[in-house]
């Protein structure tokens, strides 16, 4: 069974250990600006969002990457940045209409969520489970991959 | 090491900004924050220099442990000589900023001299620089958050602003970061405002590292997080209820400060309290509470958010009040509400969120306004001093005018911007003062738990709850429960939580987790980040240095061994009902076996053998 | 004989439907301890964490030995704090 | 089934791969008509960077990728096409049939009438054996000048800066990337450019191209040792003379890729086709619209119904460190409104156009993170409701705006 992130924004609370466990296990650092996932607030309506890649099923950065940088783990199914082929072109910035491919400054290529190989780590830190890792079945993702397709080409 | 090692100095008499490794012995002695920047203080200023003068400094400052994955190692705290109590001012904040600091680079950002025009500090990364503060200087921290983050197009720009109260002159106006989250206490923002400083705008996208031992580290972490989730107050309670849950404990022990601690009971707990924030509103079914909020890397999220009543008087056609901020928390709620005897949660709210937007500590102005309060009773402020103002105790429009004049520094709202003791002084009746070292009280009364009365008495910032936080003991049963109306064993109390709390805030931590931690849960964090050998006994060793240190600048400042003491109410009128009904605080009992423990003189003197062994 | 029982924060569910707000007026036999008071409102023990009689903490040992007055007001908290 | 491709950049091997998952029975073929693998112009680069060797602008990794696939990848160079007979004849002389054919054959350099452009010391930017002439004399120290500074001039522009080269550039608009932002994001790179020690001359054109270098109008002269041009590019349509395949600007084809010949489709550069913002039809000359041509014309060619939405104009920009994009109808349209924040100080500009409710374009400088949501509300026409307002107050508010507006929160 493919497992998925699923996020209860309603659960969150803002304090961004997501983002430190994140960045963390990627950079070996603690900086959310370098998190593959952000929390967004929304002060006026006093709620937090987390809110990373939903690994689509057909995933537009993979398709506008030049390189063949963005791979699928075959385990996870996650789309996955291959830091070797990646030229920083940036491309998949721009396409993925979810905005969740993001640039790093420092080493000048693309970074993504890559499910931690299995093992969230977002959703370890994560004290009051408003991220879990679950069966993708209940994550409600089939409807944003729906989305995916649908708005490149109506009948798709 | 988990310190950057760097300190950004910004002159602001000259507009400079400079780079310089920070004082790692000193690290070693007093950690971080709170113990390091005082440090600083004490070696850089003159203790009697006038602490509204360009010789005064002003220290924002992280813990080695602030920015990292700890669990509230967030904490930032704002250090200068305060104006309010002329002596060492240490506020602590939540909140993002301090991680941001961080990120960016910096352990610590010393402000000196005083800037010709508004200005404000831009930093981003490595880079800073001083910028024209022309377009937010008389603008509200609200407005000045919104302005900063469209003239720098970044969202995630984080920001410590003052807001008109400090440009005033208020003297506790507090400095505000991320719009409700403040370093509230002692009028630091009044220090930041009369250097014109308006606000510091960081960025920081470097990351936290230099972790001594990583793995250990994220070990130590992990096991705290998990004390934290599996304690019932840390775990749930908190969040739940925030720190108002205690409205109705401290009232229902009658150890609850009215009518300017007069009284110990408020009959209007209930209706202010942490559960009525839960109950929803007649008007239109929506609770006070919206949601709990945590500050950075906070696993324990008791901030509250909260609306008022779209209908209520205080916001009506005001639809800029209308979002959700940051709501009450206990202190505040007691303060603007028991103290002045005010029960409608909507306007206690609306006064929060005014003190956020314009930076005013709410203990100290509804202490102020408590006293005020009470001199209008006693005759000796009329209606023609307070411009038209009923001050009668209960009077929700009265705090809510208020707060709105003394946000702005205009009319009435500049007496009430002295605080409670030059407010009372300049109407003939000090006694009525609230105060100890020129500092109001927060929400425990004295004569009902004791411990308490010799924390406020011995606080370094004047009158304090958190420099010792006894209340934990005597009320709450943390980590053991003592009997509030005794005060055999209080003094060895006392100094206990003090020495704690000072390394705790050092460290860069929120001393919240010591609900659930104690020193033997966050040693071993210290320990992992910072090389070196940092034991439970290091730890108490460097929060006893610290205290003995804002000791020793107090007393440079000016300060006596008399000042070791509570005003004539808490000592000679007994509480009226209750448990603690016919006592009044017996600090005489308690004081001299502190002295004895602290290892001063009989006359609260620090002994050359204390100075030794602390190297001060 | 006559006692109040007033329940808060999370405690606040185990209050029965007339109850005004935390509080509760109970009719109870001479003899009746804390203990039993709250075990006739199903309020788990270990949840009672502060347990004031007019506002004096009563410790574990004192809630089964403690036997409550008429008019005595006990007030009950889980584990909380706040600060 | 016998799939042909003419053309082996992006729009055609993502064909070629999705009609092979599509018909795993059919023969797919790629025509291409250079030497290497299909490889992408967008890496070209970061190979003058040196960032990638010119394995790493190879479209797919493996070499085997495509044999793996069943995918024929063949050299040669298609001359003309036969729709009647269902063929097409090489330069070689020979003949490949097919039962649906796909035109990819993408763009190639615009070259302007200018004196001395054919000499020796110029050159284009464009294909692996250009980058290898440039590689070779834009060597640290020489003095090059770079003729246009549209899109693919300014990526250009970088990868010479960073090759440590005394750098000049001139263009004709009045501003820099003139058809991907406006003045003040134009300025902002300008300037930009210029404290990092790139000159730069706009508003000016070229007179001619000398021996040592180049001559502007009102006789300014740059000195060079290499010139560069990219002044734009042009579809490759020779192939189709004499085919009856009709053609615009581009290859004109309907929202299912079809040509008006019968079993003829276009993709890509080469191709006009529907424009998501406009619901015209256009040349969008850029990598995510090769890509996205290229899957849904394999689906069409596959016997699938899928009609296209439309592409949206977009390009992503990083200028020496700085960055910026363009979405859409960055320019805006009549009855719209717009949202502009323009900090010269900080380089940053964002500008967000909207019609009615609806974002339908925008340029960002100095914004980097998160930007697909620009791509995101534009593309599925979000209405904004009162975020719009709030966007009108404060633009940087976007991803809020993006997220309660598409997102459960």
């Amino acid at each position: 069974m493919q497992r998925a992130l699923h996020i209860d924004p309603g659960k969150c609370t803002g304090c961004l250990q997501c983002e430190m466990a994140c960045s963390y296990e990627n950079e070996g650092l603690f900086n959310p600006a370098k998190s593959r996932i952000k929390v967004f607030t929304f002060h006026h309506e006093g709620r937090f969002a987390p809110y990373t890649c939903t690994q689509c099923a057909d995933a537009w950065c993979q398709k506008a990457c030049p390189v063949d940088a963005i791979q699928i783990d075959r385990n996870t199914g996650a789309k996955v940045i291959v830091e070797a082929r990646c030229v920083g072109c940036k491309v998949c910035t721009i396409a993925c209409p979810f905005g969740t491919v993001n640039y790093n400054t420092a080493s000048g290529k693309v970074i993504k969520c890559d499910l931690c190989g299995g093992d969230p780590a977002c959703a370890k830190a994560c004290p009051t489970a408003a991220i879990t890792y679950i069966d993708a079945d209940w994550t409600g993702l089939d409807k944003m991959r729906a989305y995916a397709e649908q708005s490149l080409a109506g009948t798709a | 090491m988990a310190w950057t090692r760097k300190i950004l100095r910004v002159d602001l008499t000259n507009g400079t900004c400079t780079a310089e490794a920070l004082n790692m012995a000193w690290a070693n002695e007093y950690l971080g924050q709170r113990g390091l920047a005082t440090k600083y203080l004490s070696e850089e200023i003159d203790p009697k220099c006038d602490p509204l003068g360009p010789d005064n400094k002003l220290i924002m400052a992280t813990g080695p442990l602030t920015g990292t994955m700890a669990s509230t190692g967030g904490r930032y705290s704002v250090i200068t000589k305060s104006p309010l109590t002329g002596l060492v001012a240490c506020s602590n904040s939540g909140g993002f900023i301090g991680a941001e600091m961080k990120n960016a680079g910096w352990d610590m950002i010393i402000f000196e001299g005083k800037s010709p025009e508004p200005v404000y500090l831009y930093v981003e990364n490595d880079g800073a620089e001083l910028r024209s503060a022309a377009d937010i200087w008389g603008k509200t921290v609200w407005q000045a958050d919104e302005i900063l983050h469209k003239k720098h197009q970044d969202p995630q720009l984080r920001i410590a602003c003052v807001g008109r109260s400090a440009e005033a002159g208020c003297l506790y106006a507090a400095v505000v970061n991320d719009l409700h989250r403040a370093a509230g206490r002692s009028g630091v923002g009044t220090v930041m405002a009369s250097k014109n400083l308006k606000a510091v705008a960081v960025r920081g996208t470097l990351g936290v590292g230099n972790i001594a031992d990583p793995k250990g580290f994220m070990d130590a972490v992990n096991a705290g997080k998990q004390v934290l989730a599996d304690n019932a107050v840390t775990g749930q309670g908190l969040a739940t209820y925030g720190t108002q849950v205690l409205m109705n404990v401290i009232n229902g022990m009658a150890a609850m400060p009215t009518f300017n601690m007069k009284e110990v009971q408020f009959a209007g707990a209930e209706k202010i309290s942490g559960e009525a924030m839960h109950e929803p509103r007649p008007s239109d079914g929506k609770p006070n509470l919206t949601t709990n909020a945590g500050c950075f890397g906070c696993t324990i999220a008791c901030g509250r958010i909260s609306t008022v009543d779209r209908g209520h008087f205080s916001v009506q056609n005001k639809p800029e009040y209308w979002g959700n901020s940051g709501g009450l928390e206990y202190e505040a709620a007691w303060a603007l509400g028991s103290d002045t005897g005010i029960d409608d949660l909507d306007a206690l709210t609306y006064v929060n969120f005014l003190c956020n937007e314009d930076g005013m500590d709410p203990i100290s102005f509804g202490s102020t306004v408590a006293a005020a309060m009470e001199l209008f009773q006693a005759g000796a402020i009329t209606q023609e001093h307070t411009g038209g103002i009923d001050l009668a105790f209960g009077g929700a429009a009265a705090l809510v005018k208020l707060a709105e004049l003394t946000a702005k520094g205009e009319g009435f709202g500049r007496d009430i911007g002295l605080g409670s003791k030059r407010l009372c002084e300049k109407y003939g009746m000090p006694d009525l003062s609230m105060t100890v070292k020129g500092q109001e009280f927060p929400a425990y009364d004295p004569r009902a738990i004791q411990g308490m009365g010799l924390a406020y008495a011995t606080s370094n910032r004047g009158a304090c709850h958190l420099r010792g936080y006894t209340v934990a003991s005597e009320v709450l049963g943390i980590p053991v429960k003592t009997d509030p109306l005794v005060t055999e064993g209080k003094a060895g109390l006392v100094k206990a939580f003090q020495d704690a709390t000072a390394a705790v805030d050092s460290a860069g931590l929120c001393v919240f987790t010591t609900f659930a931690w104690s020193m033997e849960n966050i040693a071993p964090q210290v320990d992992a980040a910072c090389e070196g050998d940092w034991s439970v006994d290091r730890m108490l060793e460097v929060g006893e240095r610290i205290w003995n240190l804002e000791r020793d600048f107090n007393m440079r400042a000016g300060m006596t061994a008399d000042q070791d003491t509570l005003p004539k109410r808490l000592l000679k009128e007994a509480a009226n009902v209750g448990p603690a009904k016919g006592r009044v605080n017996d600090l005489d009992k308690m004081l001299p076996e502190y002295y004895a423990l602290r290892g001063w003189s009989a006359d609260g003197q620090i002994t050359p053998e204390t100075r030794a062994r602390f190297g001060i | 004989m006559r006692v109040q029982l007033e329940l808060y924060a999370s405690l606040m569910r185990y209050l029965p439907p007339e109850a005004d707000r935390h509080r509760v007026r109970v009719e109870i036999p001479v003899g009746t301890t804390p203990h039993d008071l709250l075990d006739r409102y199903r309020v788990p023990r270990e949840q009672a964490h502060l347990v004031l009689r007019n506002g004096v903490f009563l410790h574990a040992q004192e809630r089964d030995g403690a036997v409550l007055q008429d008019g005595d007001v006990v007030a009950v908290w889980p584990p909380v704090a706040g600060g | 089934m016998q799939y042909l491709i003419i053309g082996a950049g992006p729009a055609g091997v993502n064909a070629a791969e999705a009609l092979r998952r599509l018909d795993p029975d059919a023969s797919v073929r790629i025509v291409g008509d250079e030497p290497e693998p299909p490889y992408s112009r967008m890496a070209i680069p970061y190979l003058l960077m040196e960032r990638v060797d010119e394995h790493g602008t190879h479209l797919r990794e493996q070499a085997d990728h495509f044999a793996d696939r069943g995918i024929i990848v063949t050299q040669g160079r298609v001359a003309s096409i036969d729709p009647a007979a269902h063929q097409v004849t090489l330069h070689d002389g020979s003949r490949l049939g097919y039962d649906r054919l796909l035109i990819a054959t993408g763009s190639s350099p615009a070259s302007p009438p200018i004196p001395g452009i054919d000499g020796p010391n110029v050159s284009s930017c464009w294909t692996l054996a250009d980058a290898r002439a440039i590689a070779a004399r834009a060597v640290s120290g020489s003095k090059v000048a770079l003729i246009g500074a549209g899109f693919i001039g300014s990526i250009i522009l970088e990868a010479l800066a960073m090759r440590g080269v005394q750098l000049s550039v001139i263009e004709q608009g009045e501003r820099m990337v003139p058809r991907m932002m406006g003045p003040q994001a134009g300025g902002l790179l300008q300037r930009w450019c210029e404290s990092h020690g790139v000159a730069v001359h706009t508003g000016v054109s070229v007179e001619a191209i000398e021996a040592k270098g180049v001559r502007l109008a009102g006789g300014r002269f740059v000195e060079a040792d290499l010139v560069i041009t990219a002044t734009g590019v042009r579809p490759n349509l020779g192939l189709l003379e004499g085919s009856g395949v009709k053609v615009e600007q581009g290859v004109l084809i309907d929202r299912h890729f079809r040509t008006n010949v019968a079993d003829i489709y276009a993709a890509g550069d080469v191709a006009q086709g529907l424009d998501f913002c406009t619901g015209s039809y256009a040349v969008h000359a850029i990598q995510p619209t090769a890509t996205d041509h290229g899957y849904l014309a394999a689906v069409n060619m596959s016997g699938r119904v899928a009609e296209y939405e439309g592409s949206v104009n977009m390009n992503v920009l990083d200028t020496l460190g700085l960055l910026s994009c363009s979405f859409g109808r960055w320019e805006g349209v009549d009855g719209g409104e717009h949202a502009e924040l323009y900090s010269p100080d900080d380089y940053r500009y964002l500008s967000l156009q909207f019609e009615g409710d609806r974002l339908i374009g925008a340029n960002a400088v100095g914004l980097f993170q998160h930007v697909g949501v620009l791509r995101g509300l534009i593309q599925r026409r979000t209405a904004l409701g009162e975020w719009k307002d709030r966007l009108m107050r404060d633009p940087t508010r976007l991803m809020e705006a993006y997220m309660a507006t598409t997102q459960v929160i």
